[in-house]
């Protein structure tokens, strides 16, 4: 891992410097020793503060949809996962490949405060589905075996007062600071339904406790078979509720009956066939 | 029991229902024992839509019935006469209090040329 | 600002016998945004349109609701009506308090309560209806027919002499369909191809008539007025242009193992070969299966002895597009298979036959020359057991059959008997029947001269069994009115198979987007009053595809169809539908997920600028072709930023009618 | 009298396309054929224009049990609208399932529009089932703190 990262930061610093690109979207070191914060980089001396190493948690690849509307490319140094979350945004036309230079960066799993995160616990792999060149290692692509369903399957197994008593302690907790909806890659629209009034269900405050439910019900359903199960609503929710969870059921649940999907293919809910089961 | 009461007991122990029958004939067509009842498979059907159930307890024709439920197998209605015989005997043997046959009794009288179907025809009829 | 004006409709006693109609229009006028809430006796009358005319000129209505029947029955009346009164018709809600209301609920302490709610859902509606405006789609003058038997060409023939110009699709090389196959027709005995060829010649020679036969519909898209539909013309390997017709090359032809259709298998045919002597068109045909230069690339017997040179061994299909305004489905019938009626003993003995094979053999341009003899033997049979409802009337539970009546049986079978009698009076024949069902013009007649006249023994029963026993045919059968059990040794059994829809039917009516019922057989949009249509716009039923029916039947329903193709076709456009999708460019993200969901292909995507508050942008943004979209709502759905909202049945309308409907709690 | 009137009517609201499960309904009406009054009818184009939105704004205001009609698959008007529907309403209610919510709140039914004793006997059944689960107050309080 060092040595990836330094390679990573010195070929980042050399597509700059030869004019390749013209910023680059990485990290910088936070307040705290584990906190590292999305930066962007344009100019040499800025570049000095570019880091990467196992706090680099934050996935950058959505802040691409403003930046490839700039003047010239941006280099993104992306995670496996990251670029994952990128190639949902290629694909649905959120962010111009031409104006994006992908510097993959292998990864062996990133930390935070409390040691290893949720989302590299159950890594979904470490192959780039797209980039303009990688560095890693051998030991950069071992992945963990462990079961990202198990938290899910937990659940499922409690019986259904259990599951909403669960679920209404953890929601309970929501004050609709909205940092789920800004750092998920799925979550791109220009307007959320939620912040317009036409949509029939916008609220600035919560008129009634429901509302922070449905609010997480139906952002679960709009990136249902287009969440790249990257982990950051979870990692991004100060009142630490798992949302995770309930991304996760819904990719359990397509797998079971619909054999599943990669994001960016063709949502499997907006495809059927005529033998599916009932609801 | 009333004629309804019988009838209804008879449809419920035969779980078929003789409102379905069209007046076919397809069941007295099929009939391998058409010749020796007194009561014929479509008019059974009828006899039991209607509630005369008491005479056809009191007729033999129940016991020519093969059981052979060629009838039940054809009839374009599945309304399935066989099972209607199959009740009415029922509700003669339940009346007497007894069994007229056990599976007990069948090892003896087991015989090689005996076609299977028999026994089991012959537990349908004489058995609870 | 909003001024509602509310209807509330008696229907005669029909609402007002269960809803307090005056308390409802009472309720109303406290909804918030009603100005105005009256009830009425019969609001679909004359009188009681003028009334909604009048209110909405005095009180200024901006939107009127109309608490009444079913909006299928009168939605189109009342945004007439508010049309004429000024109002734009899409102002219009229905509360749909008969059928959902006043019909089901036997008092009006139950009725009157969820009137009010359904009312109050309308209202809400209303407030968040926006007036639209239907646009307009051209017709494509020309319709198209699937299936060439005597319910297309009579409807062909029909549009034609109207003027317009029709293609017939017709799957196998011929037109003429089952009526070519029959020998004789009920009740008046003419011959069958007698009173059918000459239609078949007319339907060739019309000038606004194309016979695409040997041909089949692969693609059905686009909608009412504007249907494009790709049609595969199969490979004959023969010249049509060139073909004479003069069959030599049938008759040199050394593959003779074909099954010959036309005479519904009891013979073979060459491999080259022209369905029967007056097909139209009148030009030979290869089967591919059989033609052992097409498989073995040996033989070539008939291009040799073609003097006319229309043998093409490299001829492919051919697929074509076309555009039609109307489409017909005509696509008929067969019988049933017999597979599961094993007590028949059909599989077992060649001398159980369909009574559609019977009629080939009573034909005299069948396999038997129109002699009536066993085809085991070939001797002439004395005594023949017809047996009806054969797979017609069974139960659902039976596990096979059909439950329907096929309704023609009991006319042929007479039909049959009587010929049979006619013919051969040594023969006895006897009908085994369950119902001998009749009606229709000189139909009774007919029947009762078979029996009275023509010694033709109908028994009133069953036939349980039949088995083949000493060169005969056992039938074991009852007769209920004897009260006896026949065994009959029969020479023939002529079986009255049930008729099931043509099998392509399903696959065709998927392409159509047509509704089926369960037997396959196409929906009718109104079982009563709107027979001959199919539910889906532009799609028009003709014949056997839409239920059992004789020859008489077809015809008149063929022409019914006809002049509904005509007085669509007769008009240059349609008024669309305005209750379609939209696109609000300011929130689409340009994500394509409405267009990879959208059934028609009506949404498009292009970079377009916009003005976001205040700051000009390049996007890729969603556009719908309101012409094609035909307003299912997939889309709204399938868009995850709420950019896609379908007008008619927006959004913020149905949140409104959720939040009515909850506010009864 | 008095325990008619502590009889706890639950609020149904029904999605109907217009085209199958809306005929049905009519068809139950002109046939006769009685169902709740709890059952509370919106008309859709088509199953596939109901959105989870609405599901759960009908919770959220007060519903006691959410029904979507339509036609059977392979008879949608619009050809493939139920299919889209079956799915989305499959994931949806596995997902509310999944927080506790009551399964039988929610039901997909096909009816069509010959189909007016199956629309009445589903309402019937599910009207039952709802009242059976008594008020629906899960998913009004999923926040409530205990």
């Amino acid at each position: 891992m060092q040595t990836v990262a330094e390679r990573v930061i010195a070929r980042a610093k050399e597509l700059f410097f030869s004019g390749e690109v013209r910023r680059v979207l990485g990290w910088e070191r936070g307040e705290f020793q584990h906190e590292r914060i999305p930066a962007l980089y344009e100019t040499a001396e800025q570049l000095e503060k570019l880091v990467y190493d196992e706090y680099c948690g934050p996935n950058l690849s959505k802040e691409l949809i403003a930046l490839s509307k700039l003047e010239g490319r941006t280099l993104a140094i992306l995670k496996p996962c990251d670029a994952r979350s990128l190639n949902l945004l290629l694909r649905e036309y959120r962010v111009d490949r031409e104006k994006v230079y992908i510097l993959g960066a292998g990864c062996t799993g990133m930390r935070g405060r409390d040691g290893l995160l949720l989302k590299c616990e159950t890594c979904r792999g470490k192959d780039f589905p797209v980039f303009d060149e990688a560095i890693d290692d051998e030991e950069c692509r071992k992945v963990p075996d462990g079961d990202r369903f198990a938290d899910v399957c937990r659940i499922e197994q409690m019986s259904g007062d259990e599951r909403f008593l669960f679920f209404r302690s953890e929601l309970s907790k929501c004050i609709r600071c909205n940092a789920c909806r800004n750092i998920c890659p799925a979550c791109s629209c220009n307007q959320c339904v939620f912040d317009n009034p036409d949509s029939g269900v916008s609220s600035k405050a919560s008129a009634d406790p429901f509302e922070d439910s449905q609010f997480h019900i139906v952002r679960a359903f709009h990136v249902a078979g287009r969440c790249t199960d990257c982990g950051e609503c979870s990692r991004a929710c100060p009142q630490g509720i798992p949302l995770h969870l309930l991304n996760r059921k819904i990719i359990k649940d397509i797998g079971e009956l619909y054999g599943g999907y990669e994001a960016g293919g063709r949502s499997p809910l907006i495809d059927y066939r005529a033998s599916d089961g009932e609801a | 029991m009333n004629n309804e009461n019988l009838r209804d007991l008879v449809v419920e122990i035969s779980g078929a229902n003789p409102r379905k029958c069209m007046r076919c004939g397809k069941c007295s067509g099929t009939c391998p024992a058409y010749a020796e009842m007194e009561y014929r498979p479509h008019r059974i059907v009828a006899m039991v839509e209607k509630g005369d159930i008491e005479p056809l307890m009191r007729s033999q024709s129940l016991y020519r019935c093969l059981a052979c439920m060629a009838c039940v197998e054809r009839c374009p209605r599945s309304v399935e006469p066989a099972k209607l015989v199959e009740a009415v005997r029922l509700l003669v043997i339940r009346g007497q209090g007894q069994n007229h046959m056990s599976p007990d009794d069948i090892p003896q009288k087991l015989d090689a040329e005996l076609p299977q179907q028999a026994i089991v025809a012959a537990l349908r009829k004489y058995g609870k | 600002m909003q001024k509602i004006g509310v209807f509330v409709c008696w229907c005669g006693t029909n609402i007002a016998a269960t809803v307090d109609v005056a308390a409802v229009a009472d309720a109303m006028r406290s909804e918030p945004g009603v100005v105005y809430a009256a009830d009425y006796q019969y609001m679909c009358s004359e009188v009681g349109q003028q009334r909604l005319i009048a209110a909405v000129r005095e009180h200024a209505l901006t939107g009127v609701v109309i608490c009444a029947c079913s909006p299928r029955m009168h939605e189109q009346t009342f945004r007439r009506a508010a049309e004429r009164a000024g109002l734009n018709p899409y102002m219009v809600e229905i509360a749909n308090i008969r059928e959902q209301c006043s019909w089901i609920h036997k008092d009006k302490a139950v009725g009157t309560p969820k009137a009010i709610a359904l009312a109050r859902a309308a209202v809400a509606k209303v407030l968040k209806n926006a007036p639209l405006t239907a646009g307009e789609s051209p017709v494509a003058k020309r319709a198209l027919v699937i299936g060439g038997g005597i319910a297309g060409i009579q409807t062909a023939l029909d549009v034609a002499e109207a003027g317009y110009e029709v293609d017939i699709v017709e799957k196998s090389p011929t037109i003429g369909g089952r009526m070519a196959q029959l020998d004789k027709t009920f009740p008046t005995l003419d011959c069958s191809a007698c009173i059918l060829t000459p239609k078949m010649v007319e339907a060739a020679q019309s000038p606004n008539i194309e016979l695409l036969t040997y041909s089949e519909v692969e693609k059905v898209a686009g909608f009412v007025g504007n249907f494009t539909v790709t049609i595969r013309k199969k490979a004959r390997y023969v010249d049509t242009n060139r073909c004479t017709g003069c069959a030599e090359c049938v008759a040199k032809c050394p593959a003779r193992k074909g099954k010959n259709e036309f005479n519904m298998g009891l013979d073979n045919r060459s491999a080259i070969y022209i369905p029967f002597a007056q097909a139209i068109p009148n030009v030979a045909t290869i089967d591919a299966s059989q033609c052992i230069k097409l498989r073995t690339g040996k033989c070539g017997i008939c291009e040799k002895v073609c003097s006319a040179g229309a043998i093409d061994y490299n001829q492919r299909d051919e697929v074509i597009e076309r555009r039609y305004g109307a489409i017909v489905a005509a696509t008929g019938f067969r019988p049933i298979s017999l597979e599961k009626f094993g007590e028949y003993a059909y599989q077992e003995s060649p001398d159980v036959v369909t009574s559609l094979e019977f009629e080939r053999i009573l034909n005299a341009a069948g396999p038997t020359k129109g002699q009536l003899v066993r085809p085991s033997d070939g001797k002439h049979p004395h005594e023949i057991v017809f047996i009806q409802c054969v797979g017609s009337r069974c139960s659902e539970d039976a596990g096979k059959g059909k439950t329907y009546c096929s309704k023609i049986c009991c006319m042929y079978t007479a039909k049959h008997a009587m010929l049979v009698r006619e013919k051969y009076p040594d023969v006895r024949v006897r009908v085994f029947y369950i119902d001998v069902r009749t009606p229709g013009k000189n139909f009774d007649e007919f029947y009762r001269r078979a029996a009275e006249q023509y010694g033709v023994e109908y028994v009133k029963g069953m036939v349980g069994k039949v088995w083949r026993q000493n060169g005969k045919l056992m039938v074991q059968g009852s007769d209920l009115l004897n009260d006896e059990q026949l065994l009959i040794p029969a020479d023939m059994v002529v079986l009255a198979a049930a008729i099931e829809p043509e099998p392509g039917a399903r696959a065709l009516a998927t392409m159509l987007t047509a509704s089926m019922d369960t037997n396959d057989f196409f929906s009718e949009a109104h079982p009563k009053l709107r027979p001959v249509e199919s539910p889906t716009a532009g799609v028009f039923l003709s014949g056997a595809c839409q239920g059992p029916k004789d020859i008489p039947e077809t015809v008149a329903q063929a022409g019914a169809a006809a002049i509904k193709v005509v007085g669509l076709l007769s008009k240059d456009r349609l008024v669309t539908n305005p209750c379609v999708a939209h696109s609000n460019e300011l929130l689409c993200n340009g994500c394509s997920q409405c267009e990879k969901v959208c059934p028609y292909g009506a949404i498009t995507y292009s970079e377009r600028e916009v003005v976001d508050r205040g700051v000009k942008d390049v996007r890729r943004l969603a556009s719908v072709n309101e012409a094609v979209c035909r307003g299912c709502g997939a889309c709204t759905v399938a868009c995850p930023s709420g950019a896609m909202d379908l007008k008619g049945f927006a959004n913020r309308q149905i949140m409104a009618e959720v939040d009515a409907i909850c506010r009864a709690k | 009298m008095q325990g008619e009137v502590n009889e706890f009517k639950p609020l149904i609201v029904a999605f109907c396309c217009n085209w199958c499960s809306y005929a049905g309904a009519d068809l139950a009406g002109s046939s006769r054929l009685s169902y709740p009054a709890d059952v509370k009818i919106i008309r859709v184009p088509c199953s596939c224009r109901v959105n989870p939105l609405f599901i759960l704004r009908a919770f959220q205001r007060g519903a006691d049990g959410v029904i979507i009609c339509g036609c059977h698959p392979g008879d949608c008007h619009y050809t493939t609208g139920n299919y889209y529907a079956r799915r989305r309403m499959t994931v949806l209610f596995r997902l509310l399932e999944f927080m506790g919510i009551d399964r039988q709140r929610v039901r997909v039914e096909w009816v069509s529009a010959a189909e007016g004793a199956k629309f009445a006997l589903v309402m019937n059944e599910f009207a039952g089932a709802v009242k059976a689960l008594g008020e629906n107050v899960k998913l009004g309080d999923l926040r409530c703190k205990p």
